[in-house]
């Protein structure tokens, strides 16, 4: 499980795009995916602008293309279902490299490669550049609700804690000579796995308790100042607004 | 599951969203009572497990894969209002974080995923705890059990209705179901395990079966010993079962009405209306027909608009509704 | 016009069992005045913990009352007491949780409103005093436990509170620290209740001990004297270890 | 035909840096004979907890060398090794994984292929030694942090390893429990290398003493010795505790 993996998602960074506050990048994101969704599908060079806009926030970030390339894998399974649509897909049909293809189907595959691309990659770079905590901080300062938030905080905390309770109980098992190699060892591991869910609720209502303990009432102290200036605001805004511009150019 | 960016079409993702801004707000209030200051990690932990659960995917026919979704584990340890919120921050952790789930189709998501697996999930389980007197196992295996197709055949019927691929139902129901169905099972052991484990030794932590503790012994200097049968605080007992069968008949009615509002919109069977009428080219050099949120040239603005607000209005109108119907609840039990 | 003085603490006929149903306490009274230096003794699995926990309302009573600086442990006074009792829990992996050793031991003076420069004052005086500084900006689940229970301390040193409650705090620190520790805690003009097994430490810094067994008080006094007592201590499993006599006065 | 003496524990030049950058050991030497027990000294941060964990392979030598009882650790002796190495880790949360204490201690047995009646018998034995065969059924992650640390320990005891490296395993222990676990090392035909911050426990188990500071063995020595030698100690961030004089002979 790669429940752990929020710790890679972050590449720690000094460039502009990391120094926004968290609060403009989600704004910026949102405004952008909503304008990219927006865009009718025949309007090839538009998605290709977006693109090119995207490309300009990794540089300035200095994200590398290999990095968003590894982590467009999430994407995998809605490509494949892309490509089957011209071929499952109803209409008026035209033949391809041999074979008999849906002209709709193959408009719809075009639509939902393009646009979720997009989208992904828009997301990709938003957790590349800024920590899931602080993120949080930004969801919270753009008035999601105090609850979800909380839940949401906690969710990454458990989610260290499952994975830390995971290796500790796995070093305990090695340690005393257990080695998972054949099936007859899972009742083993789906044993501890019931233990692990109790294990990484107590050790994190604990870790609650005590946070409790130093005066926690359900929202984080701002440790650091992260409101955001008018000139941050624009500098973020801008992705979404360039985006609008090739929107409305593209007719 | 997931829905990425483009999948459905703007007028459902508009009214999906509409949806799920409304359940999560109903579920805000109803979370209050469920929630205290002890119980919020546990709403994290269930989060937190419920993603990594949905890490385990499985190949869907179609190409596209299924996974477990959690919405009944939920609704089972943490009470249904606070289900549904903890998979609701699932899904936007999972769009904003890990691009898993297109940010505007994150109503979509959440409708699905979200409120349909935590109203089925939940409703089955209070109904089975009801009849088959306590067993709660057995409960939390047929609850997950039957959520998960139930999520698979929304989405199926959605997409028909609001998907921007024009593919055969029949044959979309046909595989999600089937596979749904063994994830179902899948997920229904996960389920029953789960909460039978902590069942055992947090008996507290499990919403849908508090209740019960022992009188505690008070021992004096001498080695005497009394009994104290004080219970400090009642916990919370479970929701009563109407409010979420009216909710998730609400729930159920709101989508049929969108449901059938917009079968139009689906694109073959617009099309052909578009074509018949000659309207398309006038659609798409109309003001609003290119203002429209929607994806579509062919399918023109104003309906989708006009159609979509008025959906809107409804689900509000609804899910105020529900959610007063809820709050009176509370008031007359307190 | 006699002063009406206020204990710091004042525990009631407490009784608690856990979840599972596991009683812990069975019946807990005591009195700690202001600016006492108690130490908690007894035996593996006496409750020692179970009973520091009520004391900022961690755990809530299931029967009895915890009173702290005369104000009643209740859901409205929580956050009041707990700006008032400072604890610190017998495993530090319980107690940390920030990204950097420096957010964590700023936490709860943060929540307390400090801000800015005064706040950086704070965290820096804390960990110097536990000589953690230099690991400011580490995280804190990459410390030894040695130093993750030295900036547990930390944590609690930084929010100034009057009452100081301590979970054995001296287990897994080395022997420098032990005594910096007990300076500390000399140095600081708060009412302190410290949970220890280490018999001579408690003799060494607290007048008077408790000894809390099977989940009630039993024996209260002058350190020095149930510590002289040998019978009293073989009941609760307690005994001065190897090479350690009482010192005289 | 002289007999051939392999050494228990043989440490060459070993360094170690944690993945994020730390480095914890600088080159360690050791070698510890067949029947001794000895005690690892030494400040918070020295690098024992790092040092130990490479002694049953949990960590891997980033450069140099461990072998056990003339097998090197590596990966394919890592089965071997840790049947033969027991280690009892600081952190008991660490140790305990499974739903009830007598399952845990099972484990390591089990793996070992006892099986039945057998097993019963040894799970039983081991709880018994450390007092705790009454919490058999209980989840481990219920009890007080004090049993936690007894329980660790029978973990380690039913697998009856030839080397018994323990991470120090008398803190949070009553008193009494901690008497009786250096009566249980004391019993034991095996090699003993304890880590402890308590120089007068090490003095009274241990004829030989290490001091590891930061990463490297500062000293190695009788224990009597090295605790003798207050410049030595004061280096190290040592010293004897308030009320103890080392015992005459
Ligand atoms: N989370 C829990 N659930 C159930 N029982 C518990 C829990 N924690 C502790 N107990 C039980 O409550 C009793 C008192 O435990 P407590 O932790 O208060 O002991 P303690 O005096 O602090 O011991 P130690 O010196 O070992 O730390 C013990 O019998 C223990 O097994
Ligand atoms: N997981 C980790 N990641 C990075 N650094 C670590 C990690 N664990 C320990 N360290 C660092 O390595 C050094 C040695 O740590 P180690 O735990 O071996 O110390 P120790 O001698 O056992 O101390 P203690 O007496 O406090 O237990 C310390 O400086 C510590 O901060
Ligand atoms: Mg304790
Ligand atoms: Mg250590």
């Amino acid at each position: 499980m790669g429940a752990g993996h929020h710790h890679q998602l972050y590449l720690p960074g000094d460039s502009v795009v990391h120094r926004l506050p968290p609060q403009c990048k989600l704004l910026a994101v949102f405004a952008f995916a909503i304008v990219v969704v927006a865009t009718p599908r025949e309007r090839f060079w538009a998605f290709a602008a977006y693109a090119v806009l995207l490309g300009a926030v990794a540089l300035v970030a200095r994200v590398p293309g290999t990095y968003v390339l590894r982590r467009m894998a999430i994407e995998v399974p809605f490509v494949l279902f892309a490509f089957l649509i011209p071929v499952i897909g109803l209409g008026e049909r035209t033949t391809i490299l041999g074979m008999s293809l849906s002209v709709p189907g193959l408009w719809a595959a075009w639509n939902i490669l393009a646009k979720a691309t997009l989208g992904v990659i828009a997301s990709i770079l938003l957790a590349a550049t800024t920590e899931p905590r602080v993120i949080l901080i930004g969801a919270q300062r753009l008035r999601l609700p105090a609850l979800l938030v909380q839940i949401a905080m906690f969710m990454l905390r458990y989610m260290d804690v499952i994975v830390d309770e995971m290796r500790r109980m796995r070093v305990a098992r090695e340690s005393r000579g257990f080695e998972a190699r054949d099936l007859r060892q899972v009742p083993v591991i789906a044993r501890s796995a019931g233990a692990l869910f109790i294990r990484s609720y107590e050790r994190g209502e604990r870790v609650h308790l005590a946070m409790l303990s130093r005066g926690y009432s359900g929202q984080m102290p701002i440790l650091h100042d992260i409101s955001a200036s008018v000139r941050q605001w624009g500098i973020a805004l801008a992705l979404p607004a360039v985006a609008l511009a090739v929107w409305g150019l593209s007719w | 599951m997931h829905v990425p960016d483009g999948f459905f079409n703007a007028a459902t993702s508009v009214s999906a969203g509409a949806v799920a801004a409304a359940g999560v707000a109903v579920c805000l209030r109803g979370a209050r009572r469920e929630l205290d200051d002890r119980t919020a990690p546990m709403a994290g932990l269930v989060a937190a497990f419920i993603f990594a659960v949905q890490m385990l995917n499985f190949p869907v026919a179609a190409g596209t894969s299924g996974h477990l979704l959690g919405g009944a584990l939920a609704a089972i340890l943490v009470g249904p209002y606070t289900g549904v919120l903890c998979m609701a921050v699932v899904l936007l952790v999972q769009g904003v974080f890990f691009a898993d789930g297109g940010l505007t189709a994150l109503g979509i998501n959440i409708t699905i995923m979200g409120i349909v697996t935590v109203l089925v999930g939940w409703g089955v389980f209070r109904l089975v705890t009801r009849l088959a007197g306590g067993k709660v196992a057995l409960a939390a295996f047929l609850g997950s059990l039957v959520s998960v197709p139930a999520a698979a055949l929304v989405f199926t019927v959605l997409f028909w209705i609001g998907g921007t691929a024009p593919i055969e139902v029949g044959a979309v129901a046909a595989a999600m179901g089937g596979v749904h169905v063994l994830i179902g099972v899948g997920e229904a052991v996960i389920t029953a395990v789960t909460v039978s484990a902590v069942l055992a030794v947090r008996p507290d932590l499990v919403y849908g079966a508090r209740g019960l503790a022992k009188p505690l012994v008070l021992r004096g200097a001498e080695g005497t010993s009394t009994t104290v049968d004080e219970q400090p605080e009642p916990a919370a007992a479970p929701g009563k079962l109407r409010p979420f069968l009216l909710g998730g008949l609400g729930l159920a009615l709101v989508l049929a009405g969108i449901v059938s509002f917009f079968a139009s919109s689906s694109p073959d069977g617009l099309e052909a209306v578009a074509e018949n009428k000659g309207f398309i080219d006038q659609a798409s050099d109309h003001l609003f027909g290119s203002w429209a949120l929607a994806d579509y040239g062919e399918v023109g603005g104003i309906p989708v608009g006009v159609a979509g607000i008025i959906g809107v209005g409804a689900v509000l109108l609804v899910a105020g509704a529900v959610a007063y119907a809820a709050r009176g609840r509370a008031k007359v039990k307190a | 016009m006699g002063t009406f003085v206020v204990n710091s603490l004042d525990v009631r006929q407490l009784a608690y069992a856990y979840p599972d149903g596991t009683q812990a306490l069975f019946g807990v009274d005591l009195s700690i005045a202001r600016g006492e230096r108690v130490a908690l003794l007894g035996p593996n699995g006496a409750g020692k913990t179970t009973l520091v926990m009520h004391l900022n309302g961690i755990l809530t009573a299931g029967h009895g009352s915890v009173t702290v600086a005369g104000t009643p442990v209740r859901k409205d006074t929580l956050k009041e007491i707990r700006q008032r009792v400072g604890l610190v829990f017998q495993d530090p992996d319980d107690q940390l949780f920030m990204p950097t050793v420096k957010d964590d031991v700023a936490f709860g003076p943060a929540n307390a409103g400090v801000r800015g420069e005064e706040l950086d004052r704070v965290v820096k005086d804390a960990l110097e005093r536990v000589g953690m500084l230099e690991a400011a900006d580490r995280p804190p689940h990459h410390l030894s436990f040695g130093q993750r229970r030295r900036v547990a301390v930390a944590t609690v040193l930084a929010m100034a509170p009057e009452i100081l409650v301590l979970d054995e705090p001296s287990s897994n620190l080395d022997p420098a620290a032990r005594r910096e520790l007990a300076e500390i805690l000399r140095s600081l003009d708060v009412t302190v209740l410290m949970v220890t097994h280490d018999l001579p430490y408690a003799l060494e810094l607290c007048e008077r001990s408790l000894i809390l067994s099977g989940g009630v008080i039993a024996a209260d006094g002058p350190t020095r004297e149930l510590l002289s007592d040998a019978e009293l201590l073989a009941e609760h499993r307690l005994e001065l270890p190897y090479g350690f006599a009482i010192p005289a006065v």
